[in-house]
């Protein structure tokens, strides 16, 4: 592309570079030629869309080939590929918050925020759908369950996974016994969840009775999930705290200990904050084992120590799969998608709050 | 200082040490302790399909018929989340490490990170009422076009809800475990070692193979793993996507089931040897992560001296 | 092979704080220039807007121009990659890639422009860029084992043997022997000794004898307080600057060492 | 032995107040109906309170098995190895099963513009064994002249979970089609038919509902707009209704082998029986019949009577659009129930 | 307040490599000892054998006995951290902890080990430990920033004030004047004459100027070759190395600076 129309001497440094337009001559070209493949196939834009991309990456990537060399084309292929990977994270993302808004959405009032669904029976629902009133019943029993059962989750398998995750990365020595707790925290990501729950209630049934059913057993069935998530994830995080830091405080006389709770942990944690993020996220929306293990309750519970409760996703999933009134499901779909909605609406909050947590501690590095 | 000898100090500081490298051992034992008894809780409730009537088992022909094609489903569905998962969350997570503005890298990361907060019913009831109808239109394309791939024999799911259904909705919820993890160590690359790169002429990406994948190796094959387990274990949002069935090479057409999910669709009217045989399932399930574990571990070992952990 | 560089009117900051200011310096081409100064005056930041490495460091950025045979490098179109396979860098902390053998990490910076490089080719490489840096008799034997473990002057030499493996046009050292025994120093000096007939050297040295030694020309830089900016002092022949400078800071400095 | 209780009629225990919390778990086909009963016990019952966990028959039978609930909600009634063990826990006379809630299950199909057809039992199996690929088929026509039947392919959906609803319907098949439906009544459907299927109720309703030509079996209470099949019995063709239904449940016969009180009921699927409509869900409350204290006996009483009564089956219905049972059966039951003791 | 070090028959292996063979030495209390030697020949291995930092590195471990005040510190009952917060070290490269401010990497040391200090005496502290280090004027109005954001000077110095924030009796010091222009090296020079005064001071060190200015004693290690391990040469006053050393290779290393 050096065109000898140029007036400017050409810099050197600027030799063989792409105009920045060249790109947007490329997508619009992409596009246009998109839209003819897709009306071959039947045109929609769904396969407009994937035409027009891989034209524009094969376009692309040819014209950067061409003109700059073949490395700088892999390095923007590369860089188109991994603009593309988030946008197409982003897909699956945009519609399901949509599908969740706008089915969810109704269903969120004052009413459904702080009422349980104690007495709302199907001829309730009957009736509000005949009467075109609001959807009486809500989620609030549901939603103290889900906050005390995950807190208690947490509470369990936090310590448990970090320690251990601890206990690998700075005291292993490679033993037999690092290499067995390794070999079951990697099988133990594979459990089914209905198993750890069909174990929690198997266990408790053993010490206190059988069909003692509530929301701490509940907890004890989540917690064996989490626990994995959370040693994988802070083992990582702990493996690549450079040795250097390590060293920097044994040499001052620090304890291992004191290095490891005030040095390694520190500098890790926005790392094992995401971890413990995801195992939360993972296990708040866990339906199978809450069921076998705490019941299925529809009034407000506040004591995981006796009783059943219900949570939010047990709530989604007996809404969809049986609801109050069969003849009218409209109000428990509605109450599900709402749930739905707050259930994420959780997640979210605490993803926030973990990640400011993880600010507070996390290295006051530039970056 | 007053101490005469090393060794007179010895006893007076070192309890903190040695409480929390108990503690921490403890830990470990106690996972050890839960594992080892959830494995007892499943060899004994799996017990009764070791003796039984092959002819009493469901199917009719005994355990490993059974258990054959589930457990094919199930690696298929898991295979395909993260032949999908894999690759992308490693795009996504390198986009918010190394790519975005800085500015709105963290935003970004948010943004992804709602995928994990999404419950899996959540997802079960999505993939089920948008995902498949809308996928259900390119198979139909897909079986007349490529059908005489295997995998895309016809005909066609007309509702969409197929193994390759579950396996992106599988893909999707993965996504999230992979980003996060790879990103926070993407992170942490060294700036040293990247700047190393940068300076001998090394574009983005020529600088991301040298010095921040190499790096990350084994904890992008840990989150991986994480990502996997989650794939074989995920009951709810199979048990709603998928439409089950016999075991089939089409990947779109309905049929298939994972373990997975027939122990959660079929445990709640289960009792007696089918209770056992559910299981069983249970048990095998856990004999597949296992494998697929050890495997991993073995890759990120071979390559110990070079993890750059030091 | 080699070009010059002149420095224009350069300011840099990190974010607001205003880090160097002012530099003009005109480095011609086969020459070694070195610049000195003491502790947190701005040598390294300088440095590393010579190939704008910089960059990589959040809130980092320059006003002025850099020109690199006359073309500047901080021009709109200009690629940063393109600047950096032209000028290599050698830092102040050494860096090898743990990840990579020894001599992967001096056939890094190689195989990026050339891939298909044959195996005795690159066994030539390996060997030249070692023996370069002093460093190839003390791990000819272990060429497959990790970077890491290496001692510090040994890593230090490592980096060297890398950078100058690419053969770029202009070599930027940060403290190169700062981490050397007398007898590698030396090697060291002979390398930039001999890598001035091919190409631009500039380094970075608090040894004012191997500044003495090994320059043509020689930069002061210093910084007037805390929080100030640093700013090139002086600039000329490196026998002047250390005999008669012009400047009173200058003469301080150097003499400081001597005296 | 015999507590005063024994002699208490169910009038009495029922305006008694009683307290306590019963512990349920087993059928989700009864979750509606048993949350109509919930919150309708407790409005009279204010010291009282009924728990009940949806977690399927089975889970729920096993449950009660292994004493973890109270009562189990059941599909099917114990068979005779659990009845076995039921002994082991209720004493010597077992666990009693008692039929309290009825459901027809509705043959429902999308074709828009057909409201319902008449199918017999053969052609109902060909249908859902995949043998009729079309709807415009030979002998769907025959038995609907004047029906403008459109050549839409037959897209048959079933339940993916395993379930009661599959239970009865197959069981209905095997036995007024035995030709046809030569697999066994069974709760899971046979792997060997490939359809469509979905988990629940609700999922197979809403994926016939979005499948036109879809057909499925569903609880009557969920059918919504769907098309319903007419079944054949006899040589009539029977619309589904809570009378049709209740005619079905009339004709069955007890099983044999258990106590004189149980009421475990063989239905007859391949019934003549004018107006019956046999494809029809029977679901049980299962008690033990004895209790260790009067406290709970008293409450086990009051409840069950509750729910059989005139009242509780209407409440139920109400919501669950279930059939009330029969008074034939309520007399039964009643009596059952009020043979329940503390445990000597 | 200072202790005396005897090393006998010290053997230092990584993994099935011995990096370090027969060491003896003894290091009398208030005095200053130099380690110089060539690149790879051990001096940064055998010093952290002196205070047991070598077992940070996994595969590392010695032969022999290291006697603090006749206390053996490879005894079975002897904690490495009393041995540690005895024996203070500084590294060869600069590890600032990132995760803390500049402040709080000088109180390191107090902090991490949970004691209780009043902010008074904490500024005070901090304000005497940059001081010694000759950092305070750079950084006193910013002691609430991150420490990875200073030079590579700067870094080092503050490692050396974090080091010394301790007082431990003994303080071992890699290449502490590496990356340090002549005024700072100076002034850690003169740090290290006075902490003579109080405590047993070890440093390696490649300027031989250096060595020769600050110790009393020098120690010159060597390698005979690649793969063979480093071995202590020759042990005595400075003056006498300096000027008519005993060993042949000692006078060839001494001289081949000076010469
Ligand atoms: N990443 C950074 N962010 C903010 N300030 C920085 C950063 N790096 C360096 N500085 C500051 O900029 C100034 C110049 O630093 P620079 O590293 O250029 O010094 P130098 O001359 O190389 O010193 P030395 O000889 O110690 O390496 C110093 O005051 C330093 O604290
Ligand atoms: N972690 C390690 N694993 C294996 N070998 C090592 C390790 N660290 C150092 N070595 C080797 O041990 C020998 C001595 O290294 P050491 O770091 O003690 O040298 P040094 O005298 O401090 O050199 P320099 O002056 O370059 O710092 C060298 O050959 C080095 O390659
Ligand atoms: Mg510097
Ligand atoms: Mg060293
Ligand atoms: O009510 P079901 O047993 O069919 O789920």
């Amino acid at each position: 592309m050096t065109s000898a129309t140029l007036v400017r001497r050409q810099s050197h440094l600027t030799k063989g570079k792409l105009p920045s337009y060249a790109v947007w001559l490329v997508l619009g070209a992409a596009l246009v030629f998109g839209a003819a493949a897709a009306s071959l196939v039947g045109f929609g834009a769904v396969s407009w869309g994937l035409f027009s991309a891989l034209f524009f990456l094969l376009g692309a990537t040819a014209v950067t080939a061409v003109v700059e060399g073949g490395r700088k084309a892999t390095d923007s292929l590369a860089t188109y590929l991994v603009y593309g990977a988030f946008l197409v994270a982003l897909l699956p993302l945009l519609s399901v918050l949509w599908t969740v808004l706008e089915r969810g959405l109704p269903g969120i009032s004052y009413d459904f925020l702080f009422t349980s669904l104690n007495g709302v029976t199907g001829a309730v629902d009957n009736a509000s759908v005949a009467n075109g009133t609001p959807v009486l019943g809500g989620a609030y029993h549901a939603v103290v369950g889900t906050l005390q059962i995950t807190l208690w989750a947490t509470a369990i398998s936090v310590p448990i996974g970090l320690l251990a995750a601890v206990y690998l990365v700075e005291y292993g020595t490679g033993g037999p016994l690092t290499r067995a707790i390794t070999f079951f925290v990697d099988v133990m990501t594979g459990i089914p969840s209905i198993v750890a729950g069909l174990f929690a209630a198997a266990l408790f049934g053993l010490l206190f009775g059988p069909g003692t059913r509530t929301g701490f057993v509940a907890a004890v069935a989540l917690s064996v999930l989490m626990i994995p998530v959370v040693v994988r994830s802070t083992e990582e995080m702990l493996k690549i705290v450079p040795n250097e830091l390590r060293e920097a405080a044994y040499a001052l006389g620090v304890r291992k200990w004191r290095t490891i709770t005030k040095v390694v942990i520190p500098t890790a944690i926005s790392g094992i904050a995401s971890g413990v993020t995801l195992a939360i996220a993972r296990v708040i929306g866990e339906t199978a084992p809450i069921l076998v293990t705490a019941g299925f309750a529809s009034a407000i519970n506040w004591n995981v120590f006796s009783g059943w409760m219900s949570t939010l996703p047990t709530l989604i999933y007996y809404q969809i799969l049986t609801p109050t009134s069969p003849t009218n499901t409209d109000p428990s779909t509605q109450r599900a998608w709402a749930a739905a909605l707050l259930l994420i609406l959780m997640v979210m909050l605490l993803n926030l709050v973990a990640r400011v947590i993880a600010r507070m501690f996390a290295p006051k590095t530039s970056r | 200082m007053s101490t005469t000898t090393l060794t007179e100090t010895r006893g007076a500081g070192q309890s903190g040490d040695k409480i929390f490298s108990g503690a921490t051992l403890a830990a470990g034992c106690l996972i050890l302790a839960v594992l080892f008894s959830v494995a007892v809780f499943l060899l004994v409730q799996a017990l009764p399909v070791a003796g039984a009537d092959p002819a009493e088992i469901t199917g009719g022909e005994g355990f490993s018929t059974y258990i054959f094609p589930i457990v094919i489903g199930t690696v298929v569905a898991a295979a395909i989340a993260l032949l999908i998962a894999t690759p992308l969350g490693i795009g996504v997570a390198l986009f918010i490490s190394h790519y975005a503005p800085r500015r709105l890298a963290q935003g970004f990361g948010y943004v992804i990170d709602l995928l994990a907060a999404i419950p899996s019913v959540v997802y079960g009831a999505w993939g089920y009422a948008v995902l498949a109808p809308e996928l259900a239109k390119g198979y139909a394309w897909l079986a007349e076009n490529l059908g005489w791939l295997p995998i895309f024999e016809g005909p066609a799911s007309q509702t969409g809800r197929t193994m390759l259904t579950a396996g992106i909705v599988l893909a999707v919820m993965v996504l999230p475990i992979i980003t996060s993890l790879s990103r926070e160590i993407f992170l942490q690359t060294p700036n040293l070692h990247e700047e190393a790169a940068l300076a001998m002429g090394a574009t983005r990406w020529e600088m991301i193979r040298m010095a921040v994948l190499p790096f990350a190796r084994p904890g992008i094959i840990s989150a991986a793993m994480l990502g996997l387990g989650r794939a074989l274990g995920e009951t709810m949002a199979v048990a709603l996507v998928l439409s089950g069935g016999a075991l089939t090479a089409s990947l779109i057409a309905s049929g298939n089931q994972t373990i997975a999910a027939e122990i959660a669709l079929n445990f709640p009217e289960a009792f007696g040897l089918r209770l056992s045989e559910l299981i069983a399932a249970g048990l095998v399930l856990f004999v597949i992560t296992l494998a697929v574990n050890m495997v991993a571990r073995w890759i990120i070992t071979r390559h110990k001296e070079f993890s750059g952990a030091n | 092979m080699s070009k010059r560089i002149d420095v224009k009117d350069l300011n840099v900051y990190y974010s607001k704080f205003l880090a160097v200011e002012g530099v003009n310096i005109e480095i011609k081409p086969r020459s070694v220039t070195a610049f000195i100064g003491p502790s947190g005056c701005g040598k390294s930041t300088f440095l590393r807007t010579l190939n704008r490495m910089h960059e990589v460091i959040p809130g980092a950025r320059v006003e002025g121009e850099v020109l690199l045979d006359g073309d500047n490098l901080y021009d709109q179109n200009v690629d940063p990659v393109t600047v950096r396979s032209q000028i290599g860098m050698v830092f102040q902390r050494p860096n090898p890639f743990p990840t990579m053998s020894i001599r992967d990490n001096v056939l890094a910076g190689v195989k990026l422009n050339n891939k298909r490089i044959s195996k005795s080719d690159a066994d030539n490489l390996v060997e030249k860029s070692l023996r370069g840096a002093n460093l190839w008799n003390e791990v000819k034997d272990r060429l497959g084992r990790p970077g890491s473990g290496l001692s510090g002057g040994q890593q230090q030499r490592l980096c060297i043997a890398r950078a100058i493996a690419v053969s770029p046009e202009v070599i930027l050292m940060d403290e190169p022997c700062s981490a050397l025994d007398p007898i590698s120093t030396l090697a060291i000096e002979d390398l930039i000794n001999e890598l001035k007939n091919d190409y631009t050297v500039v380094i970075v040295t608090h040894n004012m004898q191997q500044a003495a030694r090994v320059s043509d020309k020689t930069a002061f830089f210093n910084i007037a307080g805390t929080g100030k900016p640093g700013k090139l002092i002086e600039y000329g022949e490196t026998a002047t600057i250390f005999s008669k400078p012009t400047v009173k800071a200058t003469e301080d400095y150097v003499s400081g060492r001597f005296g | 032995t015999n507590a005063p209780a024994g002699e208490a009629g169910p009038a009495e225990s029922t305006a008694a107040a009683v307290s306590g919390t019963l512990t349920g778990a087993g059928s989700s086909a009864q979750n509606a109906a048993m949350t109509a009963w919930q919150s309708g016990f407790q409005s009279a019952q204010s010291g009282a309170t009924v728990q009940y966990s949806p977690d399927g028959s089975g889970a729920g039978r096993d449950a009660f098995l292994a004493q973890g609930v109270q009562f189990a909600g059941s599909d099917a009634a114990l068979d005779d190895e659990e009845y076995e063990a039921s002994k082991e826990i209720c004493g010597p006379d077992g666990a009693i099963n008692i039929p309290a809630y009825v459901s027809p299950i509705a043959v429902a199909f999308n074709l828009p513009g057909i409201e319902s057809l008449n199918l017999d039992a053969d052609t109902i199996a060909s249908i859902f064994r995949g043998e009729i690929e079309t709807w415009d088929d030979e002998a769907i026509a025959s038995q609907n002249e004047g029906v403008e039947l459109p050549d839409t392919a037959v897209t048959v959906v079933h339940r993916s979970d395993e379930s009661g609803t599959t239970e009865n319907f197959t069981e209905y098949l095997a036995q007024a089609a035995p030709e046809v439906w030569t697999d066994e009544a069974s709760g899971e459907w046979p792997s060997a038919i490939v359809a469509e299927n979905a988990q629940g109720t609700n999922g197979v309703v809403s994926t016939t509902s979005s499948t036109e030509g879809a057909v499925t079996y569903t609880d009557a209470s969920a059918v919504g707009d769907l098309g319903q099949v007419h079944v054949k019995v006899g040589e009539e063709y029977v619309e589904l209704s809570s009378e049709a239904a209740a005619l079905a449940v009339e004709a069955a016969t007890p099983v044999e082998g258990r106590s004189d009180v149980d009421m475990s009921l063989e239905l007859e699927r391949d019934t003549e029986a004018s107006g019956a409509y046999p494809v029809v869900l029977v679901s049980y409350h299962i008690y033990c019949s004895t209790y260790e204290d009067q406290e709970t006996v008293d409450l086990v009483k009051a409840f069950a009577s509750y729910a059989v009564s005139e009242q509780g089956q209407q409440d139920a219905s109400e919501s669950a659009g279930n059939a009330p049972i029969s008074e034939t059966l309520r007399e039964q039951a009643l009596t059952a129930i009020d043979s329940i003791t503390v445990a000597s």
